[in-house]
């Protein structure tokens, strides 16, 4: 299957050896559309990567950048003013909230039903105005600096991020009874694609895939890195049946996600020190704070972060060209770059039909796959 | 409820926690010239992990110790830095991040699992999660490598795949490696991140248009943006 | 087959065809019915051609969710006939959304050929224009113009869905001016950059 | 009021005419019957083709504009006017290469019709996708030619058969569809008085050729030599054992409840009895709209063309015109299973209440008058406030409806019902069609059949239907489907206790050896 195929949302080849229409192996080929990200980078100044690492994956392009950002920090020793850590997590969480609708979106094509697709782009639409007001793009925004975020909430955001925020809390619920009350839907998703959740962390699968099979296990709550530990939030996870967690499991911990980054967008629009209302001027000392250039020779910063497709994590080696203006090494941990050769063992024994199902239930994202 | 777990484990906690693995890794490995301390995220919370700068042949014994007896059950990166002008026992770099996830399989009850939600207040040494960081350095060679923790770990199959196909650093007893980014029909021995390869026009200061002469630039030119 | 067939053949039912057929084309000729109904017909099968444009689904990066975007609901690029389908053989346009990576680019190739004539490329976004940020990568061509031509580029990283739409636009302005000695300025063969009028 | 719109006789009558005044006048005269029988036989073909060629775009249009409703776009919005509007504010004066000013005219026409219906806007195309500018004036049906285009755009499409595929049936295989597709119309009575053949057994002739199509799919999906085609074409072999026997002893009943294997004679004994099939068989009625529904390859039953796992099932391979065709007479397979339904328990081409309001105008003659009358009352309606005096006007306009305007409708509708089924369901796999299919449809198929037989042998004494027994079964198939949606309900929300709130409160093993001690 592939590289062009419906299947894939992206750019990857399936070999898929079958019996009739049951899949006996299953051999995934990646590398369709590696750009050699690491090495553009060491060529690089530190603020320019940011841009690369929005790119890094088209459908949450927030939450790379600031996996980015907090390894860049952590190698050039930066204090990043409280304001700032704030609405990293709103744009953040907003970014977690368009991902996983574009993966919904992307799902249930894959079965069968073209209407949710395109509710789901609607509801997509809204966050991604909302981004737009901070980063001033659709998609890539390069909305992070290292020390602070390039721009402050604007005036209103907080009243218009509320509003939208209810919205689509509304329509969200919409969308899950178009699925949830169809009964098609239903035997399409539940019984398919098992998977334990030891098995999946030793195979190295993160995220919500792991949260779907009954364990709690989130960077953000177990390595709390921004102010994530002062906000009125729950992990979601899932209660799968015995044999581990399904594609049906996976599709609830998402929309459940969905739900848990709303309501932590409205929190931290609630604390946010300072207001939501008042509006600082760019390179104001609330919102960012003064970062040095180079970095000296052997330091090495890294950091885990949690991506909306599980735990990301940037290491970094500082030290490089320009007296230290670049990093000597950056190197990328992208989990569906392990989830995908887990998933297409996952769905060995199944039928053909249940491919769809099960990969597009894992929400491959080939742009951090390949980098 | 605030529920937060990241709160219990950031203070003292985490600080006992690292400093058991630390005493245990000089009592289990002393006279292999294995090194541990505790090192501190430097940005944000100051969080400690576990820095082990192990020596190249005891790699796997290391792994699994740390697999089997400290708890990390997660393979997060392992990757590989080319230092040609480093110091001689270090021409070479591996770098593996490893996590404590503490995730288990939840147990059954009445034909569903249990979420397991822990709880913060038992939280105790061996159950903090942890992060590790172990380096191993190369000498100088031509064909670096190492061994390899394939069984270890299955996440690490496609990371030591990853860092031969890139770095160009091979693992001994990995199973079939081959390229998973570059194409299949990438030349032996051209591995992109090694230092001696440079980028496309790494010394022209402006990209020049109409790189590859397709006329291009007769098309544009009058055009102003 | 025919041509064979004329060496031993007393009657060659062929010749007879051709015959005929030569001076059918005389007669229209002359009176220039042939004309007449060749540009009426052109210009009708020129609406259906430009009206109804299929664009292949192929996602290869970022500018990917913009074309679905641009499918969605609030950029409903059906509106103006664009309708996606899967399968190369059924479509008329192929729009490149993203970098062409040395390892795509024999299946794109591929993709190009099985698509029926006529047919259309859109090169969407930088990194399928030029490279774009990836320019100095040793795994990315630079532009997939080294491989296919490309009709309609749509600068932007990635563009907006209406950039997309509005290159459909263009290139159904330039399939109207197909085989028309056209007053207006004539496009030809040129490639279209949107955003340069 | 009887059928005024009788074309069969006017074809008749005219062809009759025709043969008297030509050989009938000749020594030949005695075969002039049989000329007249061939040229009405001719004309009522045509006429049937182009009823229906005609109407198939309003199908197409439900199936683009009702769908993007839903999912709420616009849909296709392409107007008439962009025959005359050129793109984005240009044109090209193409009519001035026209031989010896042949194209002044157009020119003028052009202009006028630009002027008229046309934006000389040069943005147009960023008003529109901004959604302020000109979608088309109602009356040139925004999105109805979009179609039109479509086919245009097939015809000049390159046709390429693969390198690998096996050629002859690579060919054969559209033609096959097509044909057989073509040919269920030949059966299908528009009216009483507007059908192309009318055999005793037709019912028995349109299920058999309903059954080619899907050997013709499979000959594609085989032909074309590729894994996904292959795939294709076997899924709908295997899902035509499913729906298909269910699918025919359904048939079965209705043709037992009105005891003929005519289509016309089932409707005319819906007529006469006074009430629809679909108050004697409701469940009759779902089955059958479930089993077309798979017969015509329709989420939820297109897997021979899924979309994700098979790139485009088993038409991956056309293109061109033969793809185009195949993609036309799906929508016609579709047609005939709606028009089928509007014929077996619709009433056919009866209007809705049609005696009572031929009670209210009993004699034909008067139509007209009342049109006057009504067309009067319209003209003071809509200026006095006595809009009291507009009540008779739609009873008025329903009554000179022809009947086939009736059918049409009835199955237009039951098409925006299809599009909503796949614009609300997902598509589900083979082996469970199967065993829905073998399990349900089945047995129930024969419970219906049953009912079928006890209605038309102990309730039916001739005549009409006593008002009870219809009524009965209407209301017990009410009372049943609104139990089951309960049930079914419930029971859902009983099987999915999967917490939206997460924290329970349960403390777990913590440790990640506990659960080996």
């Amino acid at each position: 299957m592939g590289p062009q195929h419906p299947m894939t949302h992206g750019l990857w080849t399936l070999k898929v050896k079958v019996d009739g229409e049951t899949v006996v192996d299953t051999i995934p080929d990646l590398g369709y559309i590696h750009r050699g990200v690491e090495k553009i980078c060491e060529s690089r100044d530190f603020t320019k990567i940011t841009t690369y690492c929005d790119r890094l994956c088209y459908a949450s392009a927030n939450t790379w950048s600031h996996s980015y950002i907090y390894a860049a920090e952590d190698l050039l020793e930066v204090e990043v003013p409280e304001r700032a850590e704030y609405i990293r997590v709103i744009a953040v969480e907003l970014q977690r909230i368009a991902s996983h609708l574009m993966w919904l979106g992307a799902f249930c094509p894959d079965i069968g039903n073209l209407t949710a697709f395109v509710w789901c782009l609607r509801e997509r639409e809204m966050m991604l105005d909302l981004l737009q007001e901070l980063g001033g793009s659709r998609m890539h925004y390069n909305f992070p600096r290292i020390g602070g975020v390039k721009r402050d909430l604007p005036i209103g955001f907080a009243m218009r991020a509320r509003a939208k925020i209810k919205l689509f809390l509304d329509r969200i619920q919409e969308t899950e009874q178009l699925l949830d009350e169809s009964t098609v839907f239903l035997v399409r998703t539940q019984g398919v694609g098992y998977a334990k959740p030891e098995e999946m962390v030793n195979w190295g699968v993160t995220g919500p895939n792991v949260r779907a099979g009954g364990v709690n296990y989130d960077v953000r709550w177990a390595h709390p890195y921004s102010v994530y530990d002062q906000l009125d939030w729950d992990v979601s996870v899932e209660r799968p049946s015995i044999k581990g967690a399904d594609s049906y499991d996976r599709y609830r911990v998402r929309v459940d996600e969905m739900r848990q980054s709303a309501l932590m967008c409205l929190d931290a629009l609630n604390k946010i020190p300072g207001g939501a209302e008042t509006h600082y001027s760019e390179g104001d000392p609330m919102i960012i704070s003064k970062a040095k250039e180079r970095a000296e020779e052997g330091k090495t910063g890294f950091h885990h972060f949690e991506d909306s497709r599980g735990e990301s994590m940037f290491y970094m080696v500082g030290g490089g060209d320009q007296r230290g203006k670049h990093p000597y090494r950056i190197s990328i941990r992208s989990p569906m770059f392990l989830t995908i050769p887990y998933a297409s063992k996952c769905m060995i024994g199944y039928k053909v039909a249940d491919i769809p199902a099960i990969m597009g239930s894992f929400d491959p994202c080939i742009g951090e796959t390949d980098r | 409820m605030v529920f937060s777990l990241g709160i219990k484990t950031r203070g003292e906690y985490a600080e006992e926690a690292a400093q058991q693995v630390i005493d245990a890794a000089i009592v289990r490995w002393q006279g292999t010239g294995l090194e541990a301390e505790v090192r501190n995220h430097k940005s944000g919370m100051a969080r400690p992990y576990v820095y082990i700068k192990c020596p190249r042949n005891h790699w796997r014994a290391v792994a699994k110790w740390l697999r089997f007896e400290m708890g990390a059950d997660h393979c997060s990166m392992i990757t590989g830095i080319h230092w040609p002008d480093g110091p001689d026992d270090c021409k070479w770099e591996v770098v593996a991040h490893l996590m404590r996830m503490n995730v288990i399989n939840p147990p059954e009850r009445g034909g569903w699992t249990k979420q397991v939600i822990r709880d913060p207040k038992i939280l105790q040494d061996d159950d903090v999660p942890m992060e590790f960081e172990v380096s191993i350095s190369i000498p100088d060679t031509r064909n670096p490598s190492v061994q390899s923790v394939q069984e270890v770990w299955m996440g690490a199959d496609w990371n030591e795949k990853e860092t031969w196909d890139l770095v160009g650093i091979d693992f001994e007893g990995h199973e079939n490696m081959r390229r998973v980014l570059q194409p299949h029909d990438t030349p032996v021995g051209f591995h992109p991140l090694q230092r001696q390869h440079k980028i496309r026009y790494h010394d022209f200061e402006v990209m020049y248009d109409d790189a590859q002469g397709f006329g291009r630039k007769a098309i544009d030119e009058g055009k102003t943006k | 087959m025919a041509d064979d067939a004329q060496n031993y053949s007393m009657f060659n039912s062929q010749a007879l065809v051709d015959v005929v057929g030569d001076t059918t084309d005389a007669a229209l000729e002359a009176s220039s019915i042939k004309k007449f109904i060749s540009v009426l017909a052109g210009r009708f099968f020129n609406w259906g051609q430009r009206k109804s444009l299929f664009p292949l689904h192929l996602g290869i990066k970022c500018c990917a969710l913009e074309m679905a975007a641009a499918g969605g609901g609030r950029f409903d690029a059906e509106r103006f006939g664009v309708f996606f389908r899967s399968s190369p053989r059924q479509c008329d346009v192929l729009i490149v959304n993203g970098p062409v990576s040395k390892k795509f680019a024999d299946p794109i190739v591929r993709l190009w050929e099985q698509m029926p004539e006529p047919k259309w490329c859109i090169a969407m976004g930088e990194c399928a224009i030029s490279g774009g940020p990836y320019y100095q990568s040793y795994n990315i061509l630079e532009g997939v113009d080294t491989l296919i031509p490309v009709d309609v580029y749509v600068p932007g990283c990635p563009p907006r869905p209406e950039a997309l739409i509005d290159g459909f636009a263009h290139l159904r302005k330039k399939i109207m001016k197909m085989g028309v000695k056209s007053s207006s300025k004539n496009v030809g063969d040129a490639p279209i950059i949107i955003g340069d009028d | 009021m009887g059928d005024w719109f009788t074309v069969r006789t006017w074809a008749s009558d005219f062809s009759q005419m025709v043969a008297d005044n030509t050989i009938g006048k000749t020594s030949f005269s005695g075969y002039s019957d049989t000329l007249a029988a061939v040229i009405t036989e001719t004309i009522m073909a045509v006429n049937v083709f182009a009823i229906i060629m005609g109407t198939i775009l309003v199908l197409l249009w439900i199936e683009r504009k009702f769908f993007a409703r839903i999912m709420d776009r616009r849909g296709a919005t392409m107007a008439i006017r962009s025959l005359w509007v050129g793109e984005g504010g240009e044109h090209v004066d193409w009519y001035d290469e026209l031989p010896f000013g042949a194209g002044k005219p157009i020119r003028w026409l052009n202009g006028l019709l630009n002027n008229t219906f046309g934006s000389s806007s040069k943005y147009e195309t960023v008003d529109r996708v901004n959604d302020r500018g000109y979608h088309g004036i109602w009356f040139l049906l925004p999105g109805l030619i979009q179609n039109v285009a479509d086919g245009m755009k097939f015809m000049t499409k390159e046709w390429m058969v693969p390198a690998k595929a096996d050629k002859f049936i690579f060919e054969v295989a559209p033609f096959l569809i097509i044909t057989s597709t073509v040919m269920i119309f030949a059966f299908i009575p528009l009216s009483s008085e507007i059908y192309s053949a009318n055999p005793e057994l037709s019912l028995l002739f349109l299920m058999a050729i309903f059954g080619i199509a899907p050997l013709g799919v499979f000959f594609a999906g085989w032909s074309s030599n590729n894994k996904y085609t292959l795939l294709g074409g076997i899924r709908s072999a295997a899902q035509l054992t499913a729906y298909e026997i269910p699918l025919l002893v359904t048939v079965l009943s209705v043709a037992v409840l009105s005891g003929s294997l005519n289509i016309i004679e089932i409707v005319e004994f819906q007529i006469s009895s006074g009430s629809w099939n679909l108050f004697l068989l409701p469940l009759g009625a779902a089955l059958f709209l479930i089993t077309m529904v798979a017969e015509v390859e329709r989420i939820p039953f297109d897997m021979p063309e899924a979309e994700a796992e098979l790139v485009e099932g088993w038409w991956t391979e056309y293109g061109g015109m033969r793809w185009g065709l195949m993609f036309a007479s799906e929508y016609l397979r579709s047609y005939a299973a709606c028009l089928l339904f509007a014929l077996f328990f619709l009433g056919g081409w009866e209007m809705p209440f049609g005696d009572s309001i031929t009670n209210i105008i009993p004699n034909q003659d008067l139509i007209l008058g009342s049109v006057g009358i009504g067309l009067i009352g319209l003209a003071i309606g809509m200026r006095s406030e006595y809009p009291a005096l507009l009540a008779p006007i739609p009873l008025v306009f329903m009554s000179i409806l022809p009947p086939v305007a009736w059918l049409l409708f009835k199955s237009w509708v039951l098409f925006a019902l299809f599009v909503w089924i796949r614009a609300s369901f997902h598509r589900i796999r083979t082996d469970q069609i199967l065993e829905f299919g073998w399990r349900w449809l089945l047995p129930l198929s024969l419970v219906n059949l049953g009912i079928a037989f006890w209605l038309r042998l102990s309730a039916w004494e001739g005549g009409e239907w006593p008002l009870f027994v219809p009524g009965l079964i209407t209301a017990i198939a009410l009372v049943v489907f609104v139990i089951l949606g309960i049930d079914e309900d419930t029971s859902e929300l009983e099987g999915r206790t999967r917490p939206y709130s997460v924290y329970t409160g349960e403390v777990g093993p913590a440790s990640p050896r506990s659960h080996e001690k």
